[in-house]
């Protein structure tokens, strides 16, 4: 017990409990309040703690290594805005305070399952984390109560929960892998100062299964489908955080043992594959983009062909390594951006459809002017920082002597940013069909200097990066193999 | 002993098959349980006694009891018809059953590896195949709970292959069950009989593009 | 001593249409007009007094002066011999196609400026095809500068002779493109009847419906002055600079009259084509001087 | 860096005083910000022309390294014309936008959009000024970016109607293609240089072959031809020209489609590959441009969709000149580079003066009629004289007649091609004479087109009833048409001081040694031209005066048009445009694609039919939306994946796993097989 509490990590796993507990049960809007600042308080505690404890171990089976710092320190700065805009959101709706409760709850029990996740260094850790993040989600997609958020939740815990099976017949795989090599650590540093003697066979199916379990938290093909079901569904900033926090976990089940397999004599293999899944991914959020009328499942898809575009980066090795990390940093931070903003449109069309929307321009100017930009960014147009980490990608592609695959997917990209950019403009400023805009509800600007900033957060982080991140991100990938 | 009981779990997946009955469904649910508390008990009886006990516990009371009686009070709650409606003719069933039953085996054979019950093996991959199927081929939702509780089966008897090495997997292996099925079974039983009265799969099937 | 080339295209301008009309007389059998008919129609039209239509705006003041002017231009650049035009500098003939674009363009939006459906039609005529014979002139110039390897009439016609018999072979074909875009230039038979009576089928006549009195006069005459440079100009592919004038003269005014009793004679001889059959007919020209060319390149690159 | 720096300063602070002013004052603000601008990168500019190269590099952070602010002749060039065109266009441009204010505090969004716009044109005119600077890759992107954003925003300003938000996103698209291309181009050099710098594509371009090399300049060369509207790459040009307000429409085709020519010419500056081949490829390209780009000019009744197809021949016609240049390098040939390079820069110049002319014109007609359609105007030049004649100027200089600028440009590009005919191998004697011939159908197809556009809009009779309150625009909507009209007649008279000017970018092509004497040559050519263009106006004017003498005493009558015997001609019978170009569509009736409803007339006594003939771009049917077709179709495809069946959601995954395993077992097979025929073969 003492151990338990030796560490960051115990203390702020009780924390995050107990709160969600007393928000679950709480009544009162100020407690609430109150409750989900001393969150956001715990939450930077932890992030802080764990910051200057780089790699020390934390109650056993939680190390913040490199790339769990990088996506705690995201998802700390996106749980700000994020519990911001859920607060705005019940009160738009006067939420009945125990569904206000329950949601905030999930929330915090969200957040808490994620950082937790990004910080295990222990694979069945991770997988535990990882299926509490699902419960936890799948409450806040329910959040609206009726038929449609309930199809939403039934499908994505059924698909999740498959997926999450696979997860673990991979881990049993893996189990049979170690075994041969007489230890039974599952520890990621056991693993991968094991991995070598490992038999062939079982690691192969082990990284398959694990692979194409995450694939579902991380929005890749094969399992990406119940994700874009639970972005629609779940209001939008939880949405904001599905797009963002949630898809990173999913890349750190799948990053954790690309790591472990790295000195073994699958890698080539296992770099084949991702790059197909990647390619697959941008495909399908192409075909998708081309079609959808619904903007939270078009967001949805652009997530998805981004998390292709980071596969593949990953896969193409050398500085794509480093821009698929970077990239997937400022993804996090600007999917947010058009969620949060979704959020403000909703409440002035009540509708998510493109035919019901339209002149937004005209309506609420800040937040027009902040889906113009974020759609600048979001397509990596430069100066976004994203156009950096594509560059970069497209370098390592370029490198690894994929001509034709830049072709490819510049190609896909370009289809994209047309259909994308085609919604975005009739959304800003093409009249709508039948919508009287008697009482429209006037939303103060202030309500759009969160995604501002955030936005400003992607410019500046992908033109200027910080010697922190750089370290940090080379840190991460510093033990794959060259 | 176990080769026996597992031979018995895979003839309780062809019956699966064929069964059109969710009751059936549910009593083979029931006897899977019994038959792993069965192979639980042979393969884990030298490790610590708590675990052991947690385990048995798991599989007899809440996969032979808990479980089967919660499906039927979802059934009877919701009114759903007791016809489970295959889009395949069970004869098709029974055969792809059979088939993924062989190519388990087969493919448990390539495998040479002395620390694995190749039978383990063979069980648990039919169970997760037949699950998948079942869940694929079966118009119900309810039946697709239940496809997902063979697939937890199967992971289950895996999980036992490796269990009296990693006694820790296991006991996840059960998390994951108890997690992931009070889950969907709560939902099931709580909102879609609710909020639904028509369980087709078509009925949730609104959420596309 | 430039001016020469300029003082022999005026003069030789002033009977030069006479010359036509009295061919054209002598084979249709009728005791023609004189020669110098045409030199009074115009002074009398310079006397007249002129009406102007209500629609027409200053364009349609301006344009008959600027057309004279680009002729006038035009003719500035015409040597004689080995004298040079007035003005003359490296690819003068490039100024010269331009100057007589300029020219033909104040014409065409005059005859817009009426507001006439016939000028209009005249005008997109006139308009099609000078800008289908461009080309064959170019080509032409093109295929002489790279003859002799000078880019100004002056440097081409003066080095044009020192050449074997082949570069008069080239100088006679050359000729005949010339005629033939003359004929064009001038809105003469085969492309374009002056003497029809039917508005629809003429070209240039339509365009000029309106314009009466001074105006007038400058037109037509202008269209003598375009027919002697272009006289002129075949006339210095003959000359033989270095000669004495007294040799060149002679030759210069027989070309002259060559040229004017060959308009009439086709103008007697044949019909005007159809309107849609003239495009291929003028482009023809830039085929033919196409293969001047070629002829010309084999001569400098292969041999 | 002190430029630089007041550059960016004087940007940023007008934008932020462009937000808090009011309508009113939005034009002036954004005058001045353009004005200082222009000042300050022509303390950069006139020098760099002048030889005096600047240079600044300062460190932009770990991504971008070093970022190197160079200019040279070129940018300083490119530099001062651009800043002219962006003056008059917001000179203009400011009172154009008189329309569109509205009183403090009602419609908000109007006069956001109207800071928008003006904020833009700032930006665009700092990124453009950056884009002629700027020597890193990275920062090149993103200033080009930068630029071409700006353009889209300026583009969609009446973003109210459809087709103005369909046109700004097909030129985003195609530019972004463009960004796409140049990014491989960059990526390329940087994996293989490891630098961001320019001189790097210099040093590596240097290092490999010239069939590399060549790959290396077509890849820039696509990237910059796209922004240039050289064909095929032109089909967003004529969307977005027309939907832009009328100085947007000025600026782009003046100066944003010079973007690419520049970016062709620096590149040609930095990759030295085997000119000879690049050339002839300039050159067969440019050829077709040009022609293209009248012929289709000519069949369109949107006076400034014609005006944006005249954008594609005069880059077309710039692109002859770059050729020639090119193939004078390649031969060595000191007087065909001169003459292509110079003719090219100076065209550039010219285009920019009259193309704006004639846009500012055109905006100033639309305002005053609010119609686009030549075939419903008419008869203007009585209600609007001024706006007429610099119309009929501009009109004339792009018809490259003499005596204005238009004429000199080509007459550099004629006598450098009539120069290389006589002293260049067969193969490109070949070449040069069909661009000769090309260039000289250009000039009288567009002398077609033009005597049809002035004829239409502005004599004759109105064929449509227009407003009645259809005036001349005022002064100071006219002073910066004034401004143009001056430099173009000012080039078309003294031209031997601008070539002279010009000298120095071209420098950079020929080398220095030729400085000395070429151009001296070419004074001397120019000066006589001068004479001869100072002798045909006094010509005209003399004559004109003589008319004046003569015709004094003679009596003058007004009447009305001599109908040929019709007593009542009405304005339907005028010629229309449609029937001006009539017999020349027939004769090019293959190249074109004209969808025409027409219904029959029937009986003895038909009722009145209707009839209309829409122009379409052939080459954008078959090149654009052909394959776009049969791409949607087969993307189309695949949409049954997210059918909301989670049966399937289920089965996808199962699949994967069921074929990256077999997957390798097939190969395994097949190689099995293969070895196996093998054996039985021996």
């Amino acid at each position: 017990m003492a151990q338990f509490f030796s560490g960051m990590m115990g203390s702020y796993l009780v924390g995050s409990f107990l709160i969600s507990m007393l928000l679950f049960f709480n009544r009162n809007k100020l407690v609430n309040y109150g409750l989900t600042i001393l969150f956001m308080v715990l939450q930077w505690g932890l992030t802080i703690y764990e910051f200057d404890h780089l790699n020390v171990v934390d109650f056993q089976y939680f190390s913040p290594d490199s790339l769990a710092i990088i996506f705690l320190v995201v998802l700390s700065i996106l749980c700000v805005p994020a519990i911001y805009h859920s607060h705005v959101y019940c009160n738009s709706k006067a939420e009945i305070p125990r569904n206000r409760g329950i949601y905030f709850s999930a929330l915090v029990v969200l957040f808490a399952a994620l950082s937790a996740a990004y910080l295990s260094n222990h694979i069945a850790i991770t997988w535990i984390f990882v299926e509490l993040t699902t419960l936890s989600s799948s409450a806040l997609i329910y959040h609206r109560r009726n038929s449609r958020s309930l199809e939403g939740t039934w499908k994505y815990i059924f698909v999740c929960s498959i997926s999450i099976t696979l997860v673990f017949i991979g881990i049993l795989f893996l189990s049979i892998a170690v075994q041969r090599t007489g230890s039974t650590n599952l520890f990621y540093q056991g693993l991968f100062n094991s991995a070598a003697g490992m038999n062939v066979f079982w690691l192969k199916l082990a990284f398959l299964f694990i692979f194409t379990g995450f694939t579902c938290k991380a929005g890749l093909v094969p399992m990406y489908t119940a994700g874009i079901d639970a972005k629609d569904k779940a209001p939008s900033p939880a949405g904001a955080i599905f797009g963002s926090a949630l898809m990173n976990v999913g890349f750190i089940g799948i990053f954790r043992f690309y790591q472990v397999i790295g000195p073994t004599s699958i890698f080539e293999w296992a770099n084949k594959i991702m790059l197909i899944t990647g390619l697959l991914s941008i495909f399908v959020a192409t075909v998708y983009m081309l079609r959808v009328k619904n903007l939270k499942r078009m967001f949805a898809y652009s997530s998805v062909e981004h998390m292709g575009l980071i596969m593949v980066g990953l896969a193409a090795g050398g500085i794509g390594r480093y821009a698929a990390i970077l990239h997937l940093v400022l993804h996090s931070f600007a999917k947010p951006v058009l969620f949060f903003q979704m959020g403000q449109v909703y409440r002035i069309y009540k509708s998510k459809s493109i035919y019901d929307i339209g002149d937004y321009f005209k309506y609420n100017l800040s937040g027009a002017l902040v889906l113009l930009f974020a759609f600048f960014t979001v397509t990596a147009m430069p100066p976004s920082g994203m156009f950096v980490s594509e560059f970069l990608i497209f370098r390592a592609l370029f490198e690894a002597k994929h001509i034709w695959i830049i072709l490819f997917i510049m190609l896909l990209l370009t289809m994209i940013i047309w259909s994308f950019g085609k919604n975005i403009f009739k959304i800003l400023f093409i009249k709508p069909i039948g919508f009287n805009d008697t009482d429209v509800e006037k939303i103060s600007p202030f309500e759009s200097l969160s995604q501002f900033i955030l936005l400003a957060l992607v410019i500046y982080l992908g033109l200027f990066p910080p010697a922190g991140l750089v370290t940090l991100i080379n840190g991460a990938v510093s033990n794959l193999p060259k | 002993m176990t080769v026996i009981l597992l031979a018995i779990f895979a003839v309780t997946l062809i019956y699966l098959g064929v069964a059109n009955r969710l009751s059936s469904y549910i009593s083979v649910l029931a006897v899977q349980g019994v038959i792993l508390f069965g192979v639980a008990f042979i393969e884990l009886i030298e490790i610590n006694w708590v675990n052991l006990v947690f385990i048995l516990l798991e599989t007899i009371v809440f996969k032979t009891i808990a479980i089967p009686y919660f499906l039927k009070y979802i059934i009877e709650r919701n009114k759903i018809t007791r016809d489970s409606e295959p889009f395949l003719p069970d004869f098709i069933s029974i055969v792809i059953v059979t088939a993924i039953i062989i190519a388990s085996f087969l493919l448990s054979n390539a495998i040479e590896d002395p620390h694995l019950g190749k039978i383990f093996f063979v069980a648990s991959l039919s169970a997760l195949f037949t699950g998948l199927y079942i869940i694929v081929t079966r118009r119900k939702i309810i039946t697709h709970v239940m496809g997902f509780l063979v697939i937890e089966n199967g992971v289950f008897v895996l999980s036992l292959a490796v269990g009296n090495e990693m006694p820790m997997l296991v006991n996840i292996g059960i998390l994951l069950d108890i997690f992931a099925s009070v889950f969907l079974l709560g939902i099931f039983a709580n909102k879609i009989g609710d909020i639904m009265k028509e369980q087709d799969v078509e009925q949730l099937s609104n959420l596309k593009d | 001593m430039s001016i020469v080339s300029f003082l022999l295209i005026i003069f030789t301008s002033l009977f030069f249409t006479g010359i036509v009309i009295r061919t054209k007389s002598i084979f249709s059998g009728r005791k023609g007009p004189g020669f110098f008919q045409p030199l009074k129609d115009i002074r009398r039209l310079f006397r007249k007094g002129a009406v102007y239509s209500k629609t027409t705006s200053f364009i349609f003041q301006i344009a008959p002066s600027i057309y004279f002017a680009s002729v006038l231009m035009a003719i500035f650049m015409v040597p004689f011999g080995n004298q040079p035009g007035i003005i003359s500098f490296q690819g003068d003939f490039i100024f010269f196609a331009y100057a007589l674009a300029l020219g033909k363009f104040f014409i065409i939006i005059s005859a817009l400026d009426t507001g006439s459906s016939f000028e209009g039609m005249g005008a997109s005529r006139e308009a099609l095809y000078s800008l289908l014979v461009e080309p064959a002139f170019f080509i032409l110039m093109g295929s002489f500068a790279l003859l002799t390897g000078h880019t100004s009439f002056y440097e081409i016609f003066g080095s044009l002779h020192f050449g074997s018999y082949i570069s008069y072979g080239e100088g006679t074909l050359a000729a005949i493109v010339l005629v033939f875009i003359a004929l064009i230039e001038n809105s003469r038979m085969p492309v374009d009847d002056p003497k029809t009576h039917l508005e629809l089928t003429m070209v240039h006549e339509v365009m000029i419906l309106d314009n009466s009195g001074f105006d007038l006069g400058l037109i037509l005459y202008s269209t003598n002055l375009k027919f002697a440079m272009y006289g002129a100009l075949i006339a210095n592919f003959f000359l033989t600079p270095g000669y004495e004038w007294y040799y060149s003269l002679p030759i210069f005014i027989g070309v002259q009259i060559v040229f004017a009793v060959i308009v009439g004679t086709v103008e007697s001889f044949m019909a005007r084509f159809r309107m849609n059959h003239n495009p291929q007919y003028i482009f023809m020209l830039t085929s033919i001087s196409l293969l001047i060319f070629i002829g010309v390149l084999i001569l400098k690159k292969f041999v | 860096m002190s430029l630089i720096l007041g550059i960016i300063v004087v940007t940023v602070f007008s934008l932020l005083l462009l937000a808090m002013a009011g309508d009113k004052q939005k034009g002036n603000i954004a005058l001045f910000a353009v004005l200082i601008n222009a000042v300050l990168s022509s303390c950069i500019a006139i020098p760099a022309l002048c030889g005096s190269s600047f240079e600044q590099i300062f460190y932009g952070g770990n991504v971008f390294g070093q970022i190197a602010i160079r200019a040279d002749a070129l940018s300083g060039w490119f530099i001062l014309l651009m800043n002219f065109t962006m003056l008059t266009g917001i000179l203009y441009g400011r009172r154009y936008m008189k329309h569109y204010e509205n009183p403090p505090g009602r419609n908000p969004e109007g006069s956001a959009n109207l800071t928008l716009h003006f904020a833009s044109y700032i930006i665009n005119h700092f990124a453009m000024i950056g884009i002629y600077c700027v020597q890193n890759s990275l920062a090149f992107l993103c200033v080009w970016e930068l630029m071409a954003l700006s353009s889209f925003i300026l583009i969609i300003f009446e973003y109210g109607k459809f087709e103005v938000l369909k046109a700004g996103i097909n030129f985003l698209i195609q530019s972004h293609i463009g960004i796409m291309f140049m990014t491989l181009g960059f990526i390329w050099v940087n994996s293989r240089a490891g630098s961001f710098d320019f001189n790097a594509i210099a040093t590596y371009a240097a290092s490999v072959s010239p069939a590399v090399s060549f790959i290396l300049f077509l890849c820039f060369f696509i990237a910059f031809a796209i922004k240039a509207g050289f064909v095929p790459f032109h089909t967003w040009l004529p969307y977005a020209h027309p939907v832009a307000p009328a100085h947007v429409s000025g600026v782009m085709s003046g100066v944003i489609i010079k973007l690419g020519i520049f970016g062709i010419l620096r590149m040609l500056l930095l990759i030295k590959g085997d000119f000879l081949a690049l050339g002839y490829f300039i050159l067969a390209i440019s050829v077709i441009t040009g022609v293209y780009g009248v012929i289709l000019a000519i069949i369109q009744h949107n006076i400034k969709k014609l005006l944006a197809y005249h954008s594609i021949e005069n880059i077309g016609i710039i692109g002859i000149g770059i050729g020639l240049g090119c193939i004078g390098l390649g031969l060595n040939n000191p007087y065909l580079a001169f003459a292509g390079f110079a003719g090219a820069m100076l065209h550039t110049l010219n285009h920019s003066l009259f193309k704006s002319l004639l846009f500012y014109s055109a905006g100033t007609v639309y305002q005053a009629t609010h119609t686009l359609d030549i075939e419903q105007l008419g008869g203007l030049i009585k209600k609007m004289p001024q706006t007429a004649t610099l119309f009929l100027i501009a009109a004339l200089a792009i018809c490259g007649l003499p005596p204005f600028n238009g004429f000199i440009s080509e007459f550099l590009i004629y006598s450098g091609l009539f120069k290389g005919i006589l002293e260049s191998p067969l193969i490109s004697t070949v070449f040069l004479v069909s661009s000769v011939l090309g260039l000289v159908i250009i000039g009288g197809l567009a002398m077609l087109c033009f005597t049809k556009a002035f004829g239409v809009i502005f004599l004759g009779n109105e064929r449509h009833q227009l407003p009645a309150t259809v005036h001349e625009a005022e002064f100071t909507k006219l002073f910066p048409k004034y401004l143009i009209a001056t430099l173009i007649i000012l080039i078309g008279i003294v031209p031997q001081i601008f070539v002279k000017a010009i000298s120095g970018p071209t420098a950079l092509f020929t080398g220095k040694n030729i400085l000395q004497q070429e151009p001296v040559a070419f004074i001397e050519t120019l000066q006589a031209v001068s004479l001869a263009v100072i002798a045909l106006i006094l010509l005209s004017l003399i004559i004109w005066w003589l008319r004046k003498m003569v015709t004094r005493s003679a009596v003058i009558v007004e009447s009305s048009t001599w109908g040929c015997g019709y007593a009542a001609p009405t304005a339907k019978l005028q010629y229309t445009a449609n029937s001006f170009v009539r017999p020349f569509r027939k004769l090019i009736h293959p190249l074109l694609m004209m969808n025409k409803t027409e219904n029959a007339l029937i009986g003895i006594f038909p009722n009145p039919v209707h009839s209309e003939t829409h122009p379409y771009d052939k080459l954008e049917r078959v090149i654009i939306d052909i394959p776009l077709k049969y791409l949607k179709g087969f993307i189309g495809q695949f949409r049954f994946l997210q059918n909301g069946n989670p049966q399937f959601y289920i089965l996808y995954g199962v699949v994967f796993i069921f074929i990256v395993i077999t997957i390798p077992l097939l190969m395994n097979a097949l190689a099995y097989l293969n070895e196996l025929i093998k054996q039985i073969g021996q």
